[in-house]
């Protein structure tokens, strides 16, 4: 067994470095790393390229770097909860280069895999597809897109072991899983850090390969945007 | 005229039985509402759930199960977790049956703009631009004009796309409507809304072939 | 909950014509699925076109429908470890298109997500890229790889619920999920099948959208082709 | 000279802390026996397994639990099982460290030929164009020359080829080569073999540009 265990999120982030570009998983707030976001504003690195699905909201998740003005660009398929994001963004301070999530997705898996680079037919035809490739393949239209290069991946999982292996948690999972593997080092953080040998080897979501670094988070805020409810009667 | 509750309620016609369907924001959330109880759809989110159902009881929120609008739900017996190379999987590769999503615009030959106002903030395409050059089966779910009282169905889309010549069907507050070859059919009116009322608020081209007939909701 | 179960097999392999295009599960005897292979064996269909990574052995897995004579061209990567395989295939009565593994498997993969084609860099400068498109990203060779299109996908999972959620075990998971939702009608089938709502959501291996028709196996050999074992000392 | 455990037990040696490791079928197999304990190593095998072990003890084969080559084994804790997708995401992604499998050729600027010998029976490539097309580490565990005596270390391969240019280290029964620019440059010999010996059997150019040691096994 590989041990990829590190004692605390200092030694999980070392190496990162102003000007890198950093995946970072999570949906809205839902499943991200919070422990590496709080040590990358503790770290005060800036002129970082982040990929991720959303740019949190003013005071969680990536807003925190926002507001510290850390982010050069941000690259995602939906932004904008946060009023930082958008006077930055009007201001031009900040760059933004909005893809569709599913290419989103699939430039992280992509990454991941070894592909260069793959078809989609997401975003044929609208500005997204400008100074792209298009290709016809059974009478349908596709848009070649590139594979994402990286330095470092930042995903949270609910479980972790030693190995690196890791188990996620309901909608949690979400970019996680694609992003491991996907940069030259992957860093995880876990609700619960637990010995190899205590998972079940076939209920593993990513296996340790695609993971360089594991840590337990010292805290989880797991903050909820909309809490939506319904009545009890 | 149908308020957005009337088009949820129309749209919810179109879901058939054994359908996985996709909701987008707004008016197609409210659809699963109307959804007839004695057939099985499942809901899918492209966060990364399916077999979503009704939200929790208040204390039962879970903060790690939400759908792509960020709302705290539930799951059904029969329910899925996955990540979102999956989840767009099921959507590009046409697992999912049917698409329900809101416009700002459509044009008659099936384009379609609703994630981009030039000059506005852009908040981004999320998932629409997969869902839309994916599926077989979009229905489009938007009031016939916008506020300031002009055609949302158009010659051509003024607002930068979402996707190409991919929408099917439309339900406005006004009528229903497919997509043709020709230009937008008229297939339904909304109760008390006549042909010339819809002819009026549509600026592409509107094909009335037949007795239109009122809707049956 | 959409329902996918069916109640035999032969209700599961309804449709199945001759000369149709299936995608068969399994790594060597591993997973294969057993119960569908017996039915195409009685339901006598021929002229079949078969991707599978492997051709079983003589009286066993798809060893039994080449005996029959009913299997038109193999594509997989490795076979013939069984005579009658080797037989047909040096007289011209069986026709073979090997392939990579791993562009076997994404290949059912693109299927199954909705890619059109891929770039590989397996088999560049080798005679399986003869006659394929080449292309060159980032100093490196690749191949383009098209997506398959099969009618039928049978697979064998360990536990499946009536949803056609499905949980494999061991390294009988194999090509099984990559071919869940790659051909028109996937049937899937089960040592045991459960409830919905009796499988954990987040330890679903291939959610139930994937499955057309689902079935308990009514009896599986799992034969063992290499049975290797250490003293006990 | 080596035997195939010799050979093994060389390669052993280039088995770092910390790797992952693919292993062919035949002389790569027996590596595993080798590799001291005194450092981490997980194997993989790419019909969905990382972190194997030893063959199980006698009535406790899993049927549903196998290697590559389709015997039967254990795994240690922290292993995991995976679909055939993912596995060779791991191999093409360059997740695993190092790679070592057989030849029938290799060529002085590193193409391989083990899969196919025109005229016989071809039973296919299996995972090895994936392995040679992808990894950054490819040691080749062979015989030096064929059963016929003739040199299995060309100028350029006859047979159809595996990959291209791809081998780094041959480990042979004589001797230990790097394949650079200039050809296969010898770095060691096995234990009573004179680089006279190697010379002979090698076809392809040959770099001796140092006194040769003799392998430490």
């Amino acid at each position: 067994m590989i041990r990829k265990t590190v004692d605390n999120v200092q030694d999980a982030l070392k190496g990162v470095k102003d000007g890198m570009t950093l995946m970072l998983g999570g949906f809205g707030l839902c499943g991200i790393p919070e422990n590496a976001i709080s040590e990358l504003v503790r770290l005060q690195v800036s002129g970082l390229y982040c990929i991720s699905n959303n740019a949190g909201v003013d005071d969680f998740g990536l807003g925190l770097l926002l507001q510290n003005k850390q982010i050069k660009k941000m690259i995602s398929s939906y932004v904008g909860e946060n009023d930082e994001f958008e006077r930055q963004m009007l201001s031009g301070e900040l760059e933004v280069e909005l893809t569709p999530q599913g290419t989103l997705a699939e430039k992280c898996r992509a990454a991941q895999a070894g592909f260069p680079a793959f078809y989609t037919p997401a975003g044929y035809g609208t500005e997204v597809a400008e100074g792209k490739e298009t290709r016809e393949f059974n009478g349908k239209m596709y848009v070649l897109e590139k594979a994402f290069e990286a330095d470092f991946s930042f995903v949270k999982a609910w479980k972790g072991d030693e190995a690196g292996n890791l188990i996620f948690k309901g909608t949690a999972r979400n970019f996680n899983p694609c992003m491991c593997g996907a940069a030259k080092i992957t860093v995880a953080e876990v609700e619960e850090l637990v010995p190899a040998g205590s998972l079940d080897p076939n209920e593993i979501h990513v296996p340790g390969i695609f993971v360089q670094r594991i840590f337990q988070g010292e805290k989880y805020e797991k903050r909820i945007e909309q809490r939506t409810v319904r009545p009890r009667n | 005229m149908l308020d957005k509750n009337g088009i949820a309620k129309r749209i919810a016609k179109e879901v058939k039985d054994g359908y996985y369907v996709n909701l987008g924001i707004g008016i197609p959330t409210l659809v699963a509402n109307y959804v007839r109880n004695d057939i099985s759809v499942e809901f899918q989110s492209e966060n990364g759930v399916l077999g979503m159902g009704p939200f929790p009881f208040e204390g039962q929120e879970d903060a790690d199960i939400i759908n792509a609008g960020k709302q705290t739900i539930t799951t059904l017996p029969g329910a899925s977790f996955f990540d979102s190379a999956t989840s767009f999987a099921m959507i590009r590769g046409r697992h999912v049956d049917l698409t329900i999503l809101g416009a700002m615009e459509v044009a008659e030959n099936g384009d379609i703009a609703n994630w981009k106002i030039p000059g506005k903030m852009v908040k981004g395409m999320g998932g629409a631009m997969d869902l839309v050059a994916s599926a077989e089966n979009i229905i489009v779910a938007m009031m016939h004009t916008n506020r300031a009282g002009k055609s949302k169905l158009l010659k051509k889309c003024t607002l930068p796309l979402t996707g190409v010549g991919c929408v099917k069907k439309i339900v406005t507050n006004l009528a229903v409507l497919e997509v043709t070859n020709e230009g937008f059919k008229l297939l339904e009116r909304a109760p008390g809304v006549t042909v010339e009322v819809i002819k009026r608020a549509t600026e592409g081209r509107l094909i009335v072939d037949r007795e239109v007939p009122e809707m049956n909701i």
